[in-house]
């Protein structure tokens, strides 16, 4: 695969990650895990920088200029973050931690008072425990029912299965990934909500993995609820988002309480703020929202089309590639797939692997990947796993193979 | 050398164990896992010394078969005090002469992250020990 | 008051806080808004900017090089805030995103599993809604009793009405400020945990203010949960801490749900890692916590007793000198104060008063100061307040007070 | 000038308002309040026009003694263009020489954190008249 080809230029952006030129073992640096966390620019290291030197107060309820300007810095992000998910509206859109406080948080307030015992949860085969384990705790405190949509062995949804676990009208949540973290395929997300809906339930659609690689439009998908994480979008770690639509957040209780959610106080009786306030309890990840500001307008800047496109790029690449790695076997063959390649090896266990390539200076994950029931469906106990970001060049996936040809050789 | 962990009597001992498999009779039995990572590791007593079943990487599967090698004919007593040194071994790095062949396994001392694959056929041996006294 | 008498270089140290040298409207900055937020010492940026550029990815399930650095630098953190507040472990340790999480999580598993429907969880008058709101929801959806314990005109507890509380043997957890962000005013907690104690109750400090300005040190204090938010000592924002001990982490159930948190998952049932991971799900604020590492580094350096002497003595002269100022009227004078003093003026709003000291290059805070239940004690609607950190000056008080007498002229 | 808001027009209006107070008989009344400051604002229209009862800052308190100014005899559909103009006066600081005093209030754009204090009189005076619409 030639340089040439590819629709951005990776080596510029690639002066934009300063821990990219850095050595491991002695090596260059090849990361190949971003599907766990992705690197981070100078531009989101700066923006966080200058808040902390130049701008900084604590948000919201400050008369002086400092928390004026922290205040519009981080409520800034918020139509950012409504313009980047083509959100109805910035009121649509909730700060929290992660993806996983985003899932808890519906399950915590949503889940408790729109759902009724009886009522029934749906997710799929390929969920990461983020999206998993709050439904099941969701279940025990609260008896609604969860079932399993089983997946193909081309690590597709299965639709006959989607069908039979909707069949008795009781599913009243669709929880299900964007894009799974260990097959990488893509979920057909507008079919879904449209069938979710015509059932009578909401669709909840867990983007971890995909805002990272395609332009999510949550109006055109029609979800109702839409979750990711800002470490994974370049963005700095203590930041999730949490979107859902207007009326749904409007009928929603509390999750936390605490500053900024209330309207008023009293001991008898506490009222509640407006979303997405109402939501938001204590002093906020101020500084980490307005990094991910600044990597929302760093992607944004690249564009999504051209992102996709490296991506889909990469993934072609590497998949020819890595199938030429005696032994090595890539599970899933979605054909909507993307930068996320898990694999194992003959004779090799993932973590030789994993140990083996980070004496070569190459970064990949090797585990569970948090989704031990997929690994049950697989047949595997774990697996390796390849993730590509947009400063991932074909070299590196070139790198990978021969790095892996030498497991090869030491376990022959 | 930066693959020195691989080193052939490591990859020899995972690869072909003397000591694999469970015994048809067995008097003592010990068991350990790390679901993080799916290993997961038996320990029997059987007629001719200590055998293990491992389900996991090179490095486990060689740090039980070296231990079954090394813990057979022991006793209780010797086989807490040679698992207090490979203890030391392996987060020190320090070769130790009386561990003989468990010296292969030295340098997961630089490999911090995958201790606990070398550690845990110990516990699982500490395990078989433990319940063996119990039951008398 | 002279300079010289300081017992630390707060000219020194100033040079650490970037922002401090910024000009705001055309004047020299006097950020007398700590309380509310501190600002960020160049060693806490820098940290953070290491971990950006240099040694960053997800932690704990990685095998890789980069991943192990940033693992072992978050988890090293978890040992600095034992040590800094004298825990018995690390595991005791629970990383959330600031005090207001840590309290939630307490009410929401502890609340919820230790407590039963008519136990009482007693409050003070002087409660920050963090720790208010939190027992009011766990009141409503889990049928506890709140209590709320009296205050003295001068800002104190009021030992009466503790026991009064009390009396009747009910109350199974006492919930209070170990320092008031409005009055300043600390509590005296050794004795407050004996008494607790002594009555069958658990006792949950809420140091956010405290931990700032003074050595903390739970096990002689005999505290149950201690809780405390990163950006208000000096470190950054989306970070805080729950300490509880051992024995009570072991017994609660989880919280959120997600990676990270459990032992093993399948579809049936999962089951739970071990404190503290048990109460982290999903991806941590890595970046955040180690920059709360480098923030604790820094305060530890400068040492809690130059700390609290500096505070005892702005505080001093902030009682003595806006007393001076006509029609100001101080609120609470407790024996045991610290560095938040909150006033109102003879006809001057707290909102006209920060806006025009504002502009005279002056960060006050004005409003309810998130305790509104206090307010109406206090028989005002809002105050305006001052507060101190470790690198406020005598000078900036004076610069306060004659702001103080500007605005009192606008007025007259 | 950097204390421009607290102009003597201001501070008169709001130490010494010709129009609060509670009338004995009024026909209309609104309410606004802004719980996050303790502002609360109420505005009736009595006999002689409108007056306000306001409980807040200089500004709050400046704003609502100029509006009642403004206001009384004023038809609904003129308040509510008047209301438009005072919007867009404080939120851009430009003056319109159709708002008269009210332009006092135009240095408020610079202070985006005390617009609320400002805008809460005519919220209140909103309602005010929208209540009354409805009664008939
Ligand atoms: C006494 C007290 N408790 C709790 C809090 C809440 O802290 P945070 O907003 O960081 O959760 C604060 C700070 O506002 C406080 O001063
Ligand atoms: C598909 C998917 N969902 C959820 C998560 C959880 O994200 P976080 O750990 O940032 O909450 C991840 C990342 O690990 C993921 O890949």
């Amino acid at each position: 695969m030639s340089l040439t080809t590819l629709p951005m230029d990776v080596h510029a952006i690639r002066q934009d990650f300063p821990i990219l030129s850095q050595k491991v073992h002695g090596k260059p640096f090849v990361f190949l895990d971003s599907g766990a966390s992705a690197q981070k620019p100078k531009q989101v290291i700066e923006a966080m920088r200058f808040v902390m030197e130049e701008q900084y107060a604590n948000v919201h309820r400050g008369l002086h200029y400092m928390s004026e300007k922290a205040s519009d810095a981080y409520e800034n992000v918020r139509d950012k973050v409504a313009e980047l998910l083509n959100a109805g509206s910035r009121e649509e859109i909730v700060f929290t931690r992660n993806a996983t406080e985003s899932i808890n948080l519906v399950a915590y307030t949503w889940g408790r008072t729109a759902l009724n015992p009886g009522d029934v949860v749906a997710v799929s085969e390929m969920e990461h425990h983020a999206n998993l384990v709050p439904w099941q705790m969701l279940r025990d405190a609260h008896g609604t029912e969860l079932r399993i949509i089983k997946i193909t062995d081309s690590g597709e949804l299965d639709w006959d299965s989607l069908e039979q676990v909707f069949a008795d009208g009781k599913v009243k949540l669709l929880a299900l990934t964007h894009m799974s973290n260990v097959l990488g395929s893509y979920t057909p997300v507008e079919r879904l909500a449209k069938f979710a809906h015509a059932h009578g339930a909401k669709i909840l659609l867990d983007g971890s993995q995909a805002i990272v690689h395609r332009a999510v439009d949550v109006r055109a998908i029609d979800a109702d609820f839409y979750v990711f994480s800002g470490h994974k979008l370049y963005g700095p770690t203590g930041i999730g988002v949490l979107y859902a639509k207007a009326e749904i957040l409007d009928a929603m209780p509390p999750f936390l309480g605490g500053g900024d959610m209330i309207a008023s106080v009293s001991y008898q009786k506490s009222t509640w703020a407006k979303p997405p306030h109402r939501f938001e309890a204590g002093t906020p990840a101020i500084i980490e929202t307005i990094g991910l500001g600044a990597a929302i307008d760093y992607v944004r800047a690249i564009g999504f089309d051209a992102i996709a496109e490296h991506e889909q790029q990469l993934t072609e690449h590497a998949l020819a590639t890595l199938n030429q790695v005696e032994g090595l076997r890539i599970l899933g063959s979605a054909q909507d797939r993307g930068g996320v390649i898990s694999f194992v090896m003959k004779d090799a266990h993932a973590h030789d692997i994993a140990t083996l390539l980070d004496r070569q200076g190459i970064a990949v994950r090797a585990g569970h990947h948090c989704a031990e029931p997929l690994m049950g469906r697989l047949g595997v106990s774990s697996t390796a796993r390849a993730t590509f970001g947009l400063y991932t060049l074909p070299e590196e996936i070139d790198a990978l193979a021969s790095g892996l040809e030498r497991v090869r050789k030491i376990f022959a | 050398m930066s693959e020195a962990l691989y080193q052939s009597i490591v990859l020899e001992s995972s690869r072909n164990p003397q000591h694999a498999g469970r015994p048809a009779v067995f008097n003592a039995e010990g068991r350990s896992e790390n679901r993080m990572c799916g290993d997961i590791i038996s320990i029997f007593r059987g007629a001719d010394g200590w055998r293990h079943e491992a389900q996991g990487c090179a490095i486990l599967a060689a740090s039980a078969e070296l231990m079954c090698i090394a813990a057979t004919g022991k006793t209780a007593a010797e086989i807490s005090m040679l698992s207090w040194m490979f203890e030391k071994l392996v987060n020190t790095g320090e070769v130790n002469p009386e561990l003989g062949d468990l010296n292969a396994l030295a340098s997961i001392a630089q490999y911090p992250s995958r201790l606990r694959c070398a550690t845990l056929p110990w516990s699982a041996l500490g395990n078989a020990i433990a319940g063996d006294a119990e039951n008398g």
